[in-house]
């Protein structure tokens, strides 16, 4: 062996550290700079000021937002978790034959070859005023006057969050579901395990890694997001990628880096804990 | 394990409704889209018709939506193929510790887990002050490899996780060199996955919308394009749009599983002894 | 002892689709005895051990334990417990817990099940791993772990799977001289699949010899090893040579048959070594082949190699007539 | 090189970056028109940070305030545009009569000129070169769903008024934004501005806490950034009352919905856009768009967009390209004597009807003032979007 | 055949981090002999196979085929082969590509490798699969294909890595059968690594035990059968007992001990029927574990159970004394 091991493995990596040197670490580096710039209507110059951060920190809504993002984040968290895991454990546990599953599983991909944004939209005629669920409903007889929360409110910014996200949760639960090995089932069957003992005792305790695998990738989707709080709210809802993109459709730029800055750190630091939980590495 | 318990049919029902939330806006879309000459964005129908599909091949008022299709062909493909090659060749350096390995699978991750905008913002701040013109095919491409790559990398670790060793060393017993080894053996053990790998780049690519925003430059990618469209148009032509990128998505899948199962079909030409006592 | 008879398997057979992979059988386990199931890979015999423990329905039949048809009884209401093949231990849960969850199941409170789980730990001596996760312990000791946790049900018919078959060779055969052991202190029944009829023959108060679906013979491990009913009983118990003689077809153990100055002419085809015996291949002259097994000695004093002609000699007396 | 091998690309908003005008040019110039359409926010980046994506910007007067310092924009010598002399007086004095008052806010002539072709600095009267040529501008009020206000309207006040509680919208563009803002908080009487075009700090302050309590109150359904999101949100009910642009209104119309461009009493908030000219077009390119911006002045835009309901720059000339019954409908405000409809086919109105407004002079004569760009607009963003996160 | 001694291993060591897997082992391997390694589980058997295979390097010593150290050599250049134990063969090949691959790698043109290939298969007898692929094969052709790959290359040493572990029982003793008739046939050496003391009692010409990272003893099978160095090695054989006498330890054939009148008083444990034989364990009065395999008619014309006293007799010129 003429080479290193060392040698031979950032051979072979460097396309991708170079990918990541000059699209991930320099434009992070380059935003924290820039955060401490400053700003003209339509440029920005070098400097070094506070201003940007004092002013986000000193805005209520600054926390508001945070909070807002960090709800969102919760509760669709929680909601993708419930639907994944029910899915998923219906697929791998009750769906007889191997064909099946893998039948029903791409079934519920297929949306997710759709574009994002499409099926972002495809609610509004579903869910507006005049929508169809309004117009069922008044139908039925169920309710007198069109439900106005059903769209441009948090009830349908989180109702397309989780149309976007819960496979992001099937798909590792399922995986990891997959790999528990069959005979544990029977085994705790055969120790007069009821199926929902076995459910809460045995699978959900061998199911944690795609659990976290599946949060992380919820969470930070959910806490990146602004483009579907800015659709499905009308816009009258925010969360710190909206915040960051007005600054941005604003050309505050500086200001935009700072608020990233912080959503940045805030990201970093829920996946850090998240990943104490998992190794994703061994878990794939 | 014989008569299906209470809880299968519940489930079985749940299962039911979250095809049904799944499927549910796109079927209305898709419904929509063949609203007569006169219908608009919402229920009621107003006609049945194919006019808006028609109306797409025309000359929209603004944008250009073919245009946009085909750049975002084009970046999907040059995406998929950059993923494939990247992802195999860092697969393959992870598979041994070497130093820095760790910081780099660190920086896979982050690059995954971190906020589509910053990527957008962060590369296009980079470029102006670089003075570099943003453009979707070198700025954009980057970008939407920042997002594509590590999904890569992730699947070729569960690729080489389950990969048997014994193969390279049997090739290097057959005198086969380290290039042979990838070539002749690797690549064609983990071929299908690559497949997988290839289809998933070119669909995050081609579906990517904000790692795109503030990189693409003049042109607008296909997301881009309806995204502009949504803001710019007042027909059902969008609804249109959504079915038949819906219906080429599922052109993609379909293909990808029919190469898999006549390659399957053409394996299995010569019968088999697997698994008997033989 | 209480019945007579403890488990009784009543035209029990069990279809997938097409596939028959038990047909009719008919069997009476003997209460407190060792059950070996013995056959080749697919003839059923993991599907009727998974019947007996309720982990597959039977297709049709019944299965009755101690007087009460048990076919629709969920496993654990069955009297029976099972132990895996590859032990299938709880990942997550310490011995202690693996070996009490069936108590846990039921409610009890943790001092008792933590008693008992360490009774039972005591038992197959594995007290002082009860804290350590399965993936920290030894084949062997996974095995007993398996053991505990199913014992702990205090079941009347223990079904195993292929126990042994995980191990290495040296450990197999201790862990069966354990087994044994351990079903004797107990006095309930084992029912024990294999396909190793070393491991039967070495185990077996009882031997049931499966073949396609249904049994082929069943006995006491003497009987079938020297009285067996057809060609596939001779040849797959092994130590056998079925040979052709006018009269029809004989078994004839291997250790029976010699190497005389006269007899049979044949050919040796090959020697293998095995420690107090030598095993010599030979072809008669009609073809078939014949297996003898020579006491070392004899044959070290007379070696013979592959090529040479020999003749074989038996003791007529020790043919024994088979019936397919 | 020959002229159809040249390509000019334009960007601006939805509003004029038609596919049509792009045809148009083909046909008629020979050259290649290549349209993109944005929306305002990205408009306004891409011509302050990208002046290489573009040759010809189709911007408003207020970006163009913005946009002109860093100078990505080259100035046009008004020598060479044969129908300058023709402009209407909005673009060149800032007045559409001699004795019309100057509205507040950043009126186009006071961003329309500049000293010399290298200046920085807007000038206050014509110079002899301009920043933009006026291509189109319009006044914008409340646009309104009658059928399901069932009164009245007659103030900006309107719009914050309980009664229409989820059901009112305005603009996330924070110029335009802040201008209706202000429309309506000195209907209602609670602010009075020393120029709403220029306001201070205290002043924003105050505006945006009116209207984020009114948000937070739930007044709003929905934001809209473009055109067309206007229209589907009134056309599909989810919007009732909300600051709109007449051929907005018109679309809404235009599927047999009831919608009123309501002339209000307190006046218009107007708007006007240009097309300017990149820095680094030169040579034929730069030839080929002069040629362009002269042939746009010379009256088929001007028909194909007032057709559509916007006012064009040189009136006069737009009335070639405009039947009898359109220009009388659209511009002099009379009852329409045939169906009108709009260039794309869709009928707009009918025999007997007449334009919400009135004719051209009652509508650009009571302008109350422009998008604006103001001193502190820095500030102003700021706040801005805090109040659209709030 | 050359040479007198092929293959030597000169003092090689291994270790991975502290771990020492192979400690100073010095062994000379006779040409075109069969020698198989045995040893218990983690003793170091895999690690010698792969370091004179060239897969693994060494950590000291040398490895010296026909004269020359090549223990610098790529596994290819080195004139051995390997046949991995579960065969590793290419999947996306077919048989005839697998066994050709070698000669690909080399830019053999296709028609001479596929002739080579095919006289290879012709050797294994698995011609009219040469157009499968290694997932439509069963066990024993998978084997089969495996060996000709790797004889593909002309080796002068062919090394095995527990080749028969993934077959069942049955499939296992044929194979073996074959694997002997192939060494014969070529004449070359095999060195095959099992832990099962029959498999290498029937096939090694050279058994080399290992312990604990060393050599404990190697000889010719029946040698190490036989004479057994140490306790251990007697241990691990099987069928021996070993005894201590005031004199010291001594190993003793199980089928030496019978069962007497007279003789060593002890209590019988266990029975084991074993077919031809019945394995009776009894405990002495010192509290030694004793195994006698009695013949089967021996033992059932006077029948013993556990718990039954009896006394133990052997030949005394039968015990063998242990050095360790
Ligand atoms: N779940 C199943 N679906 C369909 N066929 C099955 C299933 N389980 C077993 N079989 C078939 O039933 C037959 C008997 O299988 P079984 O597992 O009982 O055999 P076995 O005797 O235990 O074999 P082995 O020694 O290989 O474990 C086989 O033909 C098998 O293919
Ligand atoms: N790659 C490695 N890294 C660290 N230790 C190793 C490695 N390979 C083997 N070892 C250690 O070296 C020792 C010898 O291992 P080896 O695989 O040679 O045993 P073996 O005799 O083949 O055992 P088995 O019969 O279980 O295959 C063991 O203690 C093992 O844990
Ligand atoms: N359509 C291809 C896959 C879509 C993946 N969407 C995820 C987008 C997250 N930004
Ligand atoms: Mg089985
Ligand atoms: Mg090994």
């Amino acid at each position: 062996m003429a080479m290193s091991r060392h040698v031979v493995g950032w051979m072979q990596a460097a396309p991708l550290a170079l990918v990541l040197a000059g699209f991930l670490v320099l434009p992070v580096i380059l935003i924290v700079v820039v955060s401490f710039w400053g700003a003209t209507e339509w440029s920005i110059y070098p400097a070094f000021l506070w201003d940007n951060y004092e002013f986000l920190f000193s805005s209520p809504v600054t926390y508001r937002v945070f909070f807002n993002t960090f709800k969102y984040a919760l509760i669709t968290w929680a909601l993708t978790l419930g639907i994944g895991f029910t899915v998923a454990y219906f697929l791998a546990f009750h769906v007889r034959g191997q064909t099946t599953q893998i039948a029903l599983f791409l079934l519920c991909t297929i949306p997710f070859w759709t574009s994002n944004i499409i099926r972002m939209i495809s609610w509004i005629p579903f869910l507006g005023r005049n929508g169809i669920a309004n117009q069922t409903l008044l139908d039925w007889g169920l309710i007198n006057q069109p439900l106005e929360w059903l769209l441009y409110s948090d009830f349908s910014v989180i109702l397309a969050f989780v149309h976007l996200y819960t496979l992001f949760m099937v798909v590792p639960i399922f995986n990891t579901m997959m790999r528990i090995d069959r005979s544990l089932l029977e085994a705790a069957y055969d120790n007069g395990a009821s199926g929902f003992q076995t459910l809460w005792h045995v699978i959900v305790p061998l199911t944690k890694p795609g659990i976290m695998i599946g949060t992380i990738f919820v969470v930070t989707l959910v806490m990146g997001d602004f483009i579907t709080v800015r659709f499905m709210s009308g816009s009258q809802s925010a969360n710190v990628g909206r915040l960051i993109s007005n600054d941005i459709a604003l050309l505050q730029y500086p200001s935009a880096a700072a608020t990233a800055v912080v959503l940045l750190c805030t990201v970093l630091l829920v996946i850090a804990i998240l990943l104490r939980f998992v190794n994703i590495r061994k878990e794939l | 394990m014989g008569k299906r318990s209470t809880s299968f049919y519940v489930l079985a029902g749940f299962f039911g409704l979250f095809l049904l939330f799944l499927y549910g806006p796109t079927i209305t879309i898709a419904i929509l889209s063949f609203q007569g000459p006169q219908g608009g964005l919402t229920f009621p129908m107003n006609g049945v018709s194919l006019h808006w599909f028609h109306d797409l091949f025309q000359q929209q008022a603004v944008g250009d939506i073919w245009g946009a299709f085909r750049r975002s062909l084009l970046l999907g493909l040059m995406v998929m193929v950059a993923t494939v090659v990247v992802s195999v060749m860092a697969g393959l350096a992870f598979r041994k510790r070497f130093k820095g390995s760790g910081v780099l699978f660190y920086l896979a991750i982050t690059s995954l887990v971190i906020p589509s905008i910053l990527i957008s913002l962060g590369v296009g701040l980079l470029f102006d002050q670089l003075g570099f013109k943003v453009h979707w095919s070198t700025s954009g491409f980057g970008s939407q490899l920042t997002w594509t790559l590590p999904f890569g990398l992730l699947i070729m670790f569960a690729v080489f996780n389950r990969f048997d060793k014994s193969y390279e060393e049997a090739a290097r017993d057959q005198g086969a060199s380290a290039w042979q080894i990838i070539w002749h053996v690797i690549l064609p053990i983990i071929a299908p996955s690559l497949i997988g790998v290839a289809l998933f780049g070119f669909t995050l690519s081609y579906d990517e919308f904000a790692r795109t925003l503030l990189t693409s430059g003049s042109y607008n990618t296909l997301p881009l394009e309806i995204y502009g469209m949504t803001t710019n148009v007042t027909t059902p032509v969008i609804y249109a749009l959504g079915t038949l990128t819906t219906l080429f998505s599922l052109m993609i899948i379909a293909l990808f599983l029919l190469t898999v199962w006549v390659m399957g079909k053409r394996r299995s030409r010569f019968g088999s002894d697997a698994g008997k006592g033989v | 002892m209480g019945r007579e008879y403890d488990l009784e398997l009543v035209n029990v057979s069990k279809s997938y689709g097409d596939t028959v992979a038990v047909k009719g059988l008919n069997h009476k386990f003997h209460a407190g005895s060792y059950v070996c199931f013995l056959g080749p890979s697919g003839c059923g015999k993991s599907t009727t051990l998974r019947m007996i423990a309720g982990h597959e329905d039977v297709t049709s039949g019944s299965i009755v334990l101690d007087g009460f048809d048990v076919s629709d009884l969920p496993p654990a209401k069955r009297g029976t417990a099972m132990m895996f093949q590859s032990y299938a231990l709880f990942p997550h849960l310490s011995v202690r817990d693996n070996v009490a969850f069936s108590l846990r199941m039921k409610g009890v409170d943790q001092t008792t099940r933590h008693k008992a789980a360490g009774e039972m730990l005591e038992l197959v001596d594995m007290s002082q791993y009860a804290d350590r996760l399965p993936a920290q312990l030894s084949g062997g000791q996974q095995q007993r772990v398996a053991l505990a946790r199913a014992l702990v049900t205090k079941p009347k018919v223990l079904l195993l799977d292929e126990p042994l078959s995980a191990l290495d060779p040296f450990l197999r055969i201790r862990m069966r001289a354990e087994l044994k052991k351990l079903q004797r202190e107990l006095g309930i029944t084992f029912i024990h699949v294999t396909h190793g009829q070393d491991e039967a023959l070495a185990l077996a108060d009882e031997i049931v010899l499966m073949n396609n679906a249904v049994i082929e013979q069943s006995g006491s491990a003497r009987d079938v090893f020297n009285a067996p009913r057809t060609e596939f009983v001779a040849r797959f118990m092994g130590g056998h040579n079925v040979i052709t003689l006018d009269s029809g077809k004989f078994a004839l153990r291997a250790d029976e048959v010699g190497v005389g100055p006269s007899g049979m002419p044949a050919t040796v085809t090959g020697v293998e070594y095995q420690g107090a015996h030598v095993a010599l291949n030979a072809t008669t002259q009609s073809g078939e082949d014949v297996l003898a097994l020579l006491p070392e000695a004899a044959f070290f004093a007379d070696p013979k190699n592959p090529g040479d002609a020999i003749a074989l000699t038996w003791n007529e007396g020790r043919l024994h007539r088979l019936q397919a | 090189q020959e002229i159809k091998d040249i390509t000019l690309r334009q960007f601006g908003t939805g509003v004029s970056n038609l596919n049509e005008v792009g045809q148009k040019v083909k046909e008629d110039l020979g050259f290649t028109l290549e349209m993109t359409a944005l929306d305002s926010d990205s408009v306004t980046q891409r011509a302050a940070t990208q002046p290489d994506s573009f040759d010809i910007a189709d911007i408003e007067y207020w970006i163009c305030k913005k946009v002109w310092p860093t100078g990505n924009l080259q100035a046009m010598d008004t020598s060479k545009i044969k129908n300058y002399d023709k402009i209407v007086g909005i673009f060149r004095s800032g007045k559409l009569t001699p004795e019309s008052v100057i509205a507040q806010g950043t009126a186009p002539h006071s961003v329309g000129f500049v000293e010399g072709p290298d200046a920085t600095s807007f000038a206050a009267e014509e110079t002899g070169w301009m920043t933009l040529i006026p291509t189109i501008y319009n006044a914008d009020t409340l646009g309104i769903r009658p059928d399901l206000i069932g009164r009245p309207i007659e103030s900006w006040a309107e719009l914050l008024n309980p009664e229409f509680k989820g059901k009112a919208s305005i603009l996330d563009i924070s110029s335009i934004g802040i201008m209706d803002m202000a429309m309506v908080c000195e209907a209602m009487g609670e602010i009075q501005y020393a120029d709403k075009g220029n306001m201070t700090k205290e002043e924003i302050d105050k505006t945006i806490a009116i209207f984020t309590e009114a948000k937070q109150n739930g007044q709003f359904r929905a934001f809209w950034k473009t055109f067309d999101e206007s229209v589907n949100l009134m056309a599909s009910g989810e919007v009732v009352i909300q600051s709109m642009w007449s051929p907005a209104i018109t679309a809404v119309k235009s599927r047999g919905i009831p919608c009123v461009y309501q002339p209000l009493k307190e006046g218009y908030r107007s708007w006007g856009g240009g097309i300017g000219l990149s820095k680094s077009l030169s040579g034929m390119e730069l030839d080929a768009a002069y040629e362009y911006i002269n042939w746009y002045l010379d009256g088929w835009v001007g028909g194909f967009l007032m057709r559509q309901g916007y006012y064009s720059a040189v009136p006069e000339t737009s009335k070639n390209y405009m039947s009898e019954n359109e220009w009388g409908y659209w511009f002099e405000g009379k009852p329409a004597t045939g169906d009108i409809t709009s260039p794309f086919g869709d009928v707009l109105a009918k025999a007997g009807d007449v334009r919400d407004g009135g004719s051209f002079e009652e509508r650009m004569g009571r302008v109350a003032c422009w998008n604006a760009v103001m001193d502190e607009n820095q500030y102003m963003v700021r706040k801005w979007n805090e109040f659209i996160s709030s």
